[in-house]
């Protein structure tokens, strides 16, 4: 694997902006009440989904969580036919019939947001078992939160996952907090890699930072498509803002919320690329200015098409 | 007498029983430092602390069950499920092992849980967290099944059922939770298995429960303007259901409209109407008429189209009344 | 023709389609090695071999997830469920999950997944393995709900289920498994969501589904002795089921029974009788009749009598003539 | 703890002859069609229940499977009862409502067998978590198999006692099968004492004899009463007969079985005894006597008794 190539390097600091912008645009529009339900963002978060996603193919699979927009954008979703879901319109992904928690786009492989935590984890591990019941070398990605850890799901899939050999990477975005409460409410471990000692899944802990998430997602993937089974990835991040949008945070305290903040994935990988030369000022003027509107241009298409119409409830629901 | 929110109504019912019997605590998921997602709990931490309060980790199954050996072991705990839709995590507790376990070890232990779970629309929260699955566990023998349509019921069930020696699934409504209601100040229960008319008439029986009474006693207003009187029941319990209170009705009115938040297909208006056709089906001058969402996954833009609401119910009513037998 | 058991009908529906559709695969506890807990999988593994026929850990919210996920990359799984009580350990797979994606995400995925399992008494096995849980998924939008009551009906409908693009619950019946039935040599299939007149009469009609039609015809056989003419409904589809071939009858006959194995209240049954009640209640010349089991879990000792077997039919027959209305 | 008195050494193998001469009993009266339903034996598997329910007192709690007998007996069950229930008579324990597969003695902490493989974790955990709540030294005993610990309740109970320090030992008496299929298809490890790692449970794997496991357990026992947490104790043994009576065993293999046998941790334990003087051959013939003729008067008290009344059926739903 080794390190990326410059223009990957490129490629994965634009999808770390659009991610960035593209979340922060939908608070914004969220607090304006143009989106309705609930809304879960990732900031702070980038860099896992980014240095995953960065090994994966269209043909590749990834289902994820309810704060899912950033796998989704680093899947390579269509950012106005997503908006137009995120907005519960006629042309979104889902037909507006579902929202934020359950973006899916069937042609890149995104095989679901899911309002049920933990639900997708086994999901993943079916696409796995498909890849390798075809012999195809597609590889799938499971992404979930520490909280999701929890649930019996998480455990039954990795232990199948773990017998077959399936070609999975799970990843868990540790981000210290599940809703409204810390790692210490969900578990007596320091590290979520010690769930994989359970399966003998081979696990490793990385920082939020992305080259170090694209090393041994590398490597991961690599596994998995040579038929060497799962890996867990933990990636130690931490939630700038609330659980979803609206999220007042009492349970955390302001400190806390503010020195989540200093750590910046992405201001990081900027900063990065600016010292090693790869990119200049200029070029992250551009690159910002070009996914800028690139999500301005998202949400007015979402905002101007229409809601779908009542009789469309009622179809599609037997094939 | 007081004003109180049917969510702050919830938390008082649960504070007073647990202020009378140190036995009763309160499991789930943020229940303590957060106070409960929907703010149920709020205050009951710096109260009552974490061995009373007890934060879990996300489980449902695991921490229904252990409320089960914990029950069977003398305490009397109230599990809180986030989202209705999340009780299908841990169907398994509560089919095989909570309605069971008294029956099945032959009267030895009693279950005295309480299991509250909030349903149905209102937040836009689409397909995986809006659902209304009161049917299911109204079909499972040795659970009752119970739903409060406001403040001033929501507070009178709890603490009954707190008190109950048998397995409880409290259902709440989410667009509920806001609703304003006047209380007494003094303590009071609403007892169990027992439906109340919440509007007399004489021209049709609305058997209802939840959020649909309240729509339906909206329905019965704009309808009195044009001289229908309606007669509008809230079972409150669903399981055991009081037959007497609604045949009662029916013998009164001789028309018949269910209405509920679920789904109609095969909802618990289902039974209602099949206990009518059974036992009074004399009674009965018209076709009966049903309210229940479509059936398809709850919408989240079209979430306002989805739920039924007073309008549904005002058409059924009409419909039933147009029709003779 | 050849004669055959049910289990080995489910088996032959199974490795006909394995062999038609390489996609197709079943995946279950002990399945392959052992041919599956009732048998119904015999021979499957050496024919097709671990990759097709796949044992799973005991873990059933795992593997049948893992099914949906499978099926949304293009496979065809069969899930085995062993026991339909244990269906309550992946309700959330079923329900939020197998049944919304192919809604909730704008039909992008299709999601042709059969889960099989047996329900029902018969074993003596107790309250935790007896139990008859089709009408929860009836309640859920995008299930198609199968149920076969004889060794021909049950390869041609689970043949049509697996060929079906919709998640289908596929409900057998353990005392059916040793049923000995005719079918043809060659190729067949019945399809989903059509009812079947099995026997018919003038007299009263009875609907039911899975061992209950047996015993239905059990009692039309007894009473046809009387002179009473007994019609015979086996709707095969619960979900969605047949509103015409149910209101043709009754539209004749104008008497209705609803017979189910599972307990009365808040059954299948309930939903036929209610959709009647709405929409053809002037067909009906008696309150109907209902049969299903008492509502207690299922007994050990006393499994014979809390069963509802054609004596319990022909006793709602009776009584529903008996009255005028 | 040390080593066990002399008396409780004799006690120990009193209950095992007690449990193997009872489930010989029961595997000839079911034969017979006595008994319904389905019957599932430990034989073989004796030395597990009783080592670690000497440490048990009337108070303490215990949760069981299908495979339950032992667990049972060892913990004091009253054999007549016990036997009635079986029968499906209506002096048994649940009124011979529900069978072998339900077995339960409030009285003595037997909070019930399951039908649910994976069920009573979770219910054991709530007895451990009463004990604390109400600060009693009580302390909770879950057995289950190796299969079991493929379930998510497996997981999300040992999860929550780790996190919350209950009293409670996990015991798994991993007898290498699993209904029909061996332990590689339910796990990619060698020892369930690896899933005890996800939770920071200390555990600890024991052979299939009654005075290791004894040591074992006390250990557990203690830490659990000492407030210090649970831990996971597997037992490995080798299940003699079938999944039930009348498992035919094709999946395995007859010189399997064979060699199964030739492992008995009654005999060895007997042996132990004479050699080292705790009991003589009489001492032996005479305990052997003895508890055949309790087995005796508890299967004839058994089959004197009545069925219950139809009516009884609809009785006791709720209170
Ligand atoms: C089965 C289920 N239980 C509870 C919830 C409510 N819930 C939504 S997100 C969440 C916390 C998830 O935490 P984590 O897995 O750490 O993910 P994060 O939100 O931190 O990304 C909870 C409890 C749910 N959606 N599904
Ligand atoms: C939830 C559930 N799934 C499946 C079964 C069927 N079943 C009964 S026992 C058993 C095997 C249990 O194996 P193990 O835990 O190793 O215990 P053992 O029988 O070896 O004592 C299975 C799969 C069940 N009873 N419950
Ligand atoms: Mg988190
Ligand atoms: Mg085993």
């Amino acid at each position: 694997m080794g390190k990326p190539s410059k223009e990957t390097m490129v490629k994965m600091y634009r999808t770390m902006v659009k991610i960035r912008k593209a979340e922060e645009k939908l608070m914004e529009v969220f607090s304006k009440g143009d989106i309705l339900g609930f809304l879960h963002v990732s900031i702070g978060q980038e860099a896992a989904p980014v240095g995953i996603c960065s090994h994966l193919a269209d043909a590749d699979y990834i289902a994820t969580t309810h704060r899912g927009h950033g796998h989704a954008i680093a899947k390579g979703i269509d950012l106005k036919l997503a908006m137009a879901e995120l907005f519960g319109k006629k042309d979104g992904y889902c037909l507006g019939r579902s929202g934020s928690m359950h973006l899916a786009d069937k042609s890149r492989g995104i095989m679901g947001a899911n309002g049920i935590v933990g639900g997708g984890i086994p999901i993943a591990t079916g696409a796995a078992f498909a890849a390798k019941y075809r012999k195809t070398n597609q590889v799938a990605v499971s992404t979930f939160g520490e909280g999701a850890t929890g649930e019996g799901a998480f455990h039954e899939a990795l232990n199948f996952a773990a017998i077959k050999k399936l070609p999975i990477v799970y990843v868990c975005e540790n981000n210290g907090w599940a809703e409204f409460s810390p790692h210490s409410i969900h578990m007596s471990i320091q590290s979520v890699t010690q769930r994989a000692l359970a399966y003998d899944i081979p696990a490793v802990s990385v920082a939020n930072n992305v080259l170090e998430i694209y090393e041994e997602a590398g490597k991961a993937v690599e596994r998995a498509r040579q038929g060497d089974g799962p890996t867990l990835i933990e990636v130690r991040s931490e939630r700038w803002h609330g659980h979803y949008v609206g999220d007042a945070q009492k349970y955390r305290g302001k400190e806390k919320v503010e020195q989540a903040m200093t750590k910046d994935c992405l201001l990081d990988y900027e900063k990065e690329l600016l010292q090693t030369n790869t990119l200049k000022k200029k070029d992250v003027e551009k690159i910002n200015a070009e996914i800028g509107a690139e999500i301005e241009e998202a949400v007015n298409f979402a905002r101007e098409c229409p809601y779908p119409e009542v009789s469309e409830m009622m179809k599609g629901l037997y094939l | 007498m007081k004003d109180i929110r049917y969510i702050f109504a919830i938390k008082e019912a649960m504070e007073e029983e647990m202020n009378r019997d140190e036995n009763v605590f309160l499991i789930g998921e943020d229940v303590g430092l957060a106070g409960g997602s929907f703010g149920a709990s709020k205050g009951l931490y710096e109260k009552f602390g974490p061995e009373r309060i007890v934060d879990t980790p996300i489980s449902e199954l695991g921490f229904t069950s252990l409320a089960a050996g914990a029950a069977s072991c003398g305490l009397r705990p109230i599990v809180e499920i986030m989202f209705m839709d999340f009780v299908t995590c841990c169907m398994d507790s509560i089919v095989n092992q909570i309605a069971k376990m008294r029956y099945m070890f032959g009267n030895q232990y009693t279950l005295p849980i309480v299991i509250r779970m909030p349903e149905g629309g209102g937040l836009n929260a689409g397909p995986q967290h809006s659902q209304c699955l009161e049917a299911w566990f109204a079909h499972v023998p040795g659970l009752k099944v119970v739903m409060a349509a406001n403040p001033y019921d929501v507070k009178g069930l709890l603490k009954s059922a707190i008190r109950d020696d048998n397995p409880v699934i409290f259902i709440e409504n989410k667009t509920l939770h806001a609703m304003k209601g006047s209380i007494p100040e003094e303590e009071y229960l609403v007892p169990l298995g027992k439906a109340e008319v919440k509007r007399e008439g004489t021209d049709v029986t609305v058997v209802s429960a939840s959020r649909l009474v309240n729509e339906s006693l909206k329905a019965a207003e704009t309808l009195s303007e044009a001289g229908v009187n309606v007669e509008v029941i809230d079972l409150m319990t669903i399981q055991p259901w009081d037959r007497e209170t609604v045949y009662r009705s029916i013998g009164k009115t001789h028309r018949l409209v269910v209405a509920h938040e679920a789904v109609k297909q095969f909802g618990f208006g289902a039974e209602i109407v099949a206990s009518v056709a059974e036992d009074i089906l004399d009674e009965l001058d018209a076709p009966i008429g049903r309210v229940g969402a479509p059936f398809v996954p709850a919408s989240y833009s079209l979430e306002k189209y989805y739920v039924p609401n007073a309008d549904d119910v005002k058409k059924a009513i009409m419909s039933t009344l147009e029709r003779v037998f």
